[in-house]
């Protein structure tokens, strides 16, 4: 089955809350998009239709998709001046999204554990739709982080202790048996999944499948700008992941480019 | 300096009913866009920069947008001419426009060596030489920086090459002009005016820069007055057609810089947020004119 | 580069609680400022530029709004030397702070002319040599385009002056650290970066220049980049300090132009608008290093 | 007396409307101002509080003021961006003006004729409450452009005849005995003031005050932005003027700047 090309369409926003204080859950009209986006899969979306600045889009993950209603759902974080923007944009206006992006996760049959650190776990209502998850893990700076809805069998950990136990995600993992999942989907800062990835047994990082995250110009595949280090050179994070199985990615090359 | 009242415009001896091209670097090889339906109103392709062996690229980031403008440091990751002329070519010869590719070297004679094993295509409709990168032999400096070295270049293209090309010149060394005229005694058919702007950030509660190199290459709609200045000053020292590259953010942006003396425009960044921007500024360029 | 955590800073021997500077042009000698109250948060204020004999300057349109930045083309007006010794800078004795004046020339021993009369006046702190002015001997190309000719002309200021100066650099001219490196040669004892770069407006309906004289000096927050890769490099290269000017509309840009390597930062354009800038720039300043 | 020291403050608008189709009038309140504007002087109003555009503030006449309440009134055409964003600050907000700027016409003892083109009649409210007008002829390109409000005793021509005669105000200067006015006030484009003032024997050009206008940067007198040609070199339209006698104006020279 050939790839869906993305389309580029006006969306109007449908439905805007705050799950969490921190937390902004959108949901647009884009019918073509809700039918074809596969967990892991992103959208670029405009910050603003009239103006030069942003001069990029924003990639966000798509969260959840409703085909029958023809609209999908976005979940972030407010932490720039891009993300802000776009949580000002109010229920009836419109944006161009740009989607679906990239590859999301191979969503195989048998047992699924999903691990997730504060806006990673965003893409997990839809991947949970489409797989057997037996176990969530997540974590968080504090409760106010933690995106809980959609994921089945939680456990979690907040920096905190706001909510669940007071540490990181990694503690949570310390306890896994990784013989007992089929599939591990890993999302969230870079320092929490290179940690997590640590406490895989090596030989079964290939069933790990990490959704990597990039700065990124385009989203589409042309300007190179997305580069995640991989074993055999750079991958595109756009075009190539966002979804990467684990055993593919050079995470000492990764952890170097943090600040 | 000119009033500008149609679209029309030629370039190596075909005509154009659009004046927009897709600037090296922010459209591929038109390939993906050909897919998204977004060739309407695009002239020519400019393709990324071709270098002959494969590059990696630089470590990331290699993109940060700023407040008002974005900086890239691609380190020209490419898969290498010959698997430009073997794989990506032949495919891009369905295009509805033609492509021109662009070409960078680590040293002067890489360039014409490029430039000969692309010749094997019959795709491209020509070249455009990006002098702007950095002269291994001149420890890092441009090609573009020394006029003599761009002159030289030109030549070495020249002889290697059967089909036209333009001289991607720099802003960031001197005299636009000067450089031009260097460029058209080597022999190039058109300038292309410019590349990216050194530019860089830095982040004052580290004392680190953004991008690991430090500067980088900086574009932002609010330069257009630079370019346009600069397109000016080329086109009134040259024959040969410019094309202009830089800050094109609207259909008026593109319509200045044809009356700045542009014959052609090159449209880069905006094209990464609107990849049907091509036939949206020609569409409003349209109106504008009507 | 280096982190910034401390507004202190110092320049020829004295220290400042402010590296807020008010370039050249943009506060007349800061007598109208004062009279504003606007120079709480002031460091210093460096005058417009002071030529051998009065000027009257171009004729209008001298500044031009375009959508994201400033074109200047005001020819240097001023009522040349001698009336600014006699009667403009004892005036501006009783300022708060301490008045460095911009110096312009028409040829390179004008410079030192300007200088040696201004050393018969108490009141400068310093100068600050502008070499992006047009050299009538060489047909109006900028004295700063050749690193030689900044080092004849910061020689001849050196011998000329008691005082401390700085070099103000063009952006229009190649390599700014070799620039810089020529001025220190001949003697500066700091280096502006930079100057305003080359911008024009045309007006595609009508094929004309919204300024007479085509190009202008182009003045944007979205060059704050551009200013910083250029303030990094002087400053890597030169052991004098380094005062940035151009790009800064918020106290952020000011901690960016530090953190690159700036000892002390220029606002210009922005205080055309808020005549009270330092100040409000300071408090923001301090508050963000809370 | 010494002249007042311009200052830079918060005014707030409270009251806006569009007394013609294309004109807004915006009263702000700024008791300062109100108490020390005179006919002529303006006010540089910053378009808007946050962000970096537009780099500079807009100049604007005062129209009027009414130093009881407090307030102070600029009336604008939306020519371009900074009037169009202006001219959509609502009632309540507040935007930073700088002012009293400039000088002023002489408000001499006498009998006046004011003549206006355009936006050129927006300070005569003000000037027809300090001295004796004994008439007002207004141009305008229509009646959607015409400023009779708070003028006296108004002739007035509009290009296209939708109000008064039909043509241009020089027609209406045309019947005018000079000898009649002791002194006269002159204000709108400048192709319609060059002919107005060769319609008036030169003898008495010293008695016509003319409120010119010029491309701004700073409007405090700082960055010679502002030049209008003189007999003697260039003027300041922001500290020199804008009323400048209209035997001091180079007229000839500042013709030739005209695009
Ligand atoms: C494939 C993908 C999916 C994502 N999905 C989500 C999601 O579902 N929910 C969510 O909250 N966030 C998600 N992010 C991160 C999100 O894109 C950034 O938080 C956002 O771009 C920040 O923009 P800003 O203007 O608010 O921040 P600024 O820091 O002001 O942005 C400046 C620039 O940096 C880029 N940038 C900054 N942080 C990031 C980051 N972490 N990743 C990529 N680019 C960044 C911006 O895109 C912009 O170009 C995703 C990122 C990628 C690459
Ligand atoms: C002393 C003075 C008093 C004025 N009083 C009034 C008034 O009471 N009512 C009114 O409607 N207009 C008045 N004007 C003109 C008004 O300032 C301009 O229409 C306005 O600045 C246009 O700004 P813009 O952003 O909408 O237009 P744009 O054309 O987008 O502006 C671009 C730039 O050009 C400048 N500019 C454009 N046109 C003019 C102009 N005619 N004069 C000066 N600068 C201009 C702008 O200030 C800005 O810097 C006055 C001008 C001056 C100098
Ligand atoms: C991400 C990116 C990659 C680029 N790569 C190249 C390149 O490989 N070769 C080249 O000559 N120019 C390259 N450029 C420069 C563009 O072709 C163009 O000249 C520049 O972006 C200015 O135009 P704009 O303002 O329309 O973006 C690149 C620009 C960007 C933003
Ligand atoms: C209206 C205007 C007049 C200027 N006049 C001078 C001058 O006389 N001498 C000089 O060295 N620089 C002059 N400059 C340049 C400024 O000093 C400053 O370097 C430049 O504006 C960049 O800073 P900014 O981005 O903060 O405006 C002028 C700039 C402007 C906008
Ligand atoms: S973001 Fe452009 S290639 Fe991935
Ligand atoms: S506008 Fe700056 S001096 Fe008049």
């Amino acid at each position: 089955m050939a790839e869906p090309v993305p389309v580029d369409a006006a969306a109007e926003l449908v439905e805007a809350e705050a799950p969490l204080p921190c937390v902004i859950r959108q949901t647009y009209r884009l019918p073509s998009l809700a039918r074809t986006a596969v967990p892991g899969q992103f959208v670029q979306i405009e910050v603003q239709e009239q103006g030069p600045f942003p001069m990029t889009r924003r990639p966000l993950t798509v969260s959840d998709v409703d085909p029958s209603a023809g609209t999908f759902t976005v979940v972030f974080e407010e932490v720039g001046g891009g993300t802000r923007a776009l949580g000002r944009c109010g229920r009836g206006e419109s944006r161009r999204v740009l989607g679906p992006l990239g590859r999301g996760y191979q969503t195989l049959p048998g047992d699924w554990l999903l691990i997730g650190g504060g806006m990673g776990a965003a893409g997990f209502p839809l991947l949970s739709r489409r797989v057997d998850v037996r176990r969530t893990l997540l974590g968080a700076r504090d409760a106010d982080h933690l995106l809980e809805a959609g994921c089945p069998n939680v456990s979690c950990a907040t920096e905190d202790g706001s909510r669940g136990s007071c540490g990181l995600v990694t503690a949570l993992c310390e306890g896994v048996d990784w013989e007992e999942y089929d599939h591990v989907a890993l999302c969230g800062p870079l320092a929490m999944m290179e940690a997590v990835a640590r406490l895989i047994p090596p030989g079964r990082l290939d069933r790990v499948q990490v959704s990597t995250e990039s700065r990124m110009a385009c989203g589409w595949g042309v300007c190179e700008g997305c580069a995640i280090p991989a074993v055999d050179g750079y991958l595109k994070c756009c075009t190539d992941g966002p979804v990467i199985a684990a055993d593919r990615i050079d995470w000492n090359a990764w952890r170097e480019t943090l600040p | 300096m000119r009033r500008v009242d149609s679209l029309r415009c030629s370039l190596w001896g075909r005509t154009f009913g659009s004046p927009v091209m897709l600037a090296s670097g922010t459209a591929g090889f038109g390939l993906e866009l050909h897919r998204m339906g977004c060739l309407e109103g695009v002239a020519a392709v400019v393709s990324k920069g071709t270098t002959l062996r494969p590059r990696a690229g630089n470590p990331p980031p290699r993109v940060w947008e700023t407040r008002m403008g974005l900086l890239n440091s691609i380190g020209l990751a490419n898969p290498g001419v010959h698997h430009i002329v073997r794989e990506v070519l032949p495919e891009a010869d369905s295009l509805p426009c033609p492509v021109i590719v662009n070409v960078s070297g680590d040293t002067e004679e890489e360039f014409a060596e490029v430039v000969s094993l692309l010749e094997g295509s019959p795709v491209p409709f020509g070249y455009e030489v990006n002098v702007s990168c950095p002269n291994v032999a001149r420890g890092g400096m441009s090609f573009g920086a020394d006029p003599l070295v761009v002159e030289r270049v030109s030549a070495l293209v020249r002889s290697a090459s059967s089909r036209p090309f333009s001289v991607k010149l720099t802003p960031n060394a001197g005299d636009m002009a000067e450089t031009a005229m260097a460029a058209c005694a080597g022999g190039a058919d058109a300038i292309t005016v410019c590349n990216t702007f050194l530019g860089m950030k830095v982040d004052w509660r580290t004392g680190r820069p953004a991008m690991r190199r430090g500067v980088a290459g900086y574009t932002s709609p609010a330069l257009l007055p630079l370019v346009v200045a600069s397109v000016h000053a080329v086109s009134e020292a040259v024959g040969v057609p410019v094309l202009a590259s830089g800050g094109v953010s609207r259909a008026e942006d593109l319509l200045e810089l044809m009356a700045a003396g542009a014959e052609m425009v090159q449209v880069g960044s905006l094209v990464l947020r609107r990849p049907c921007a091509a036939g949206e500024l020609l569409r409003d360029a349209g109106e504008l004119l009507r």
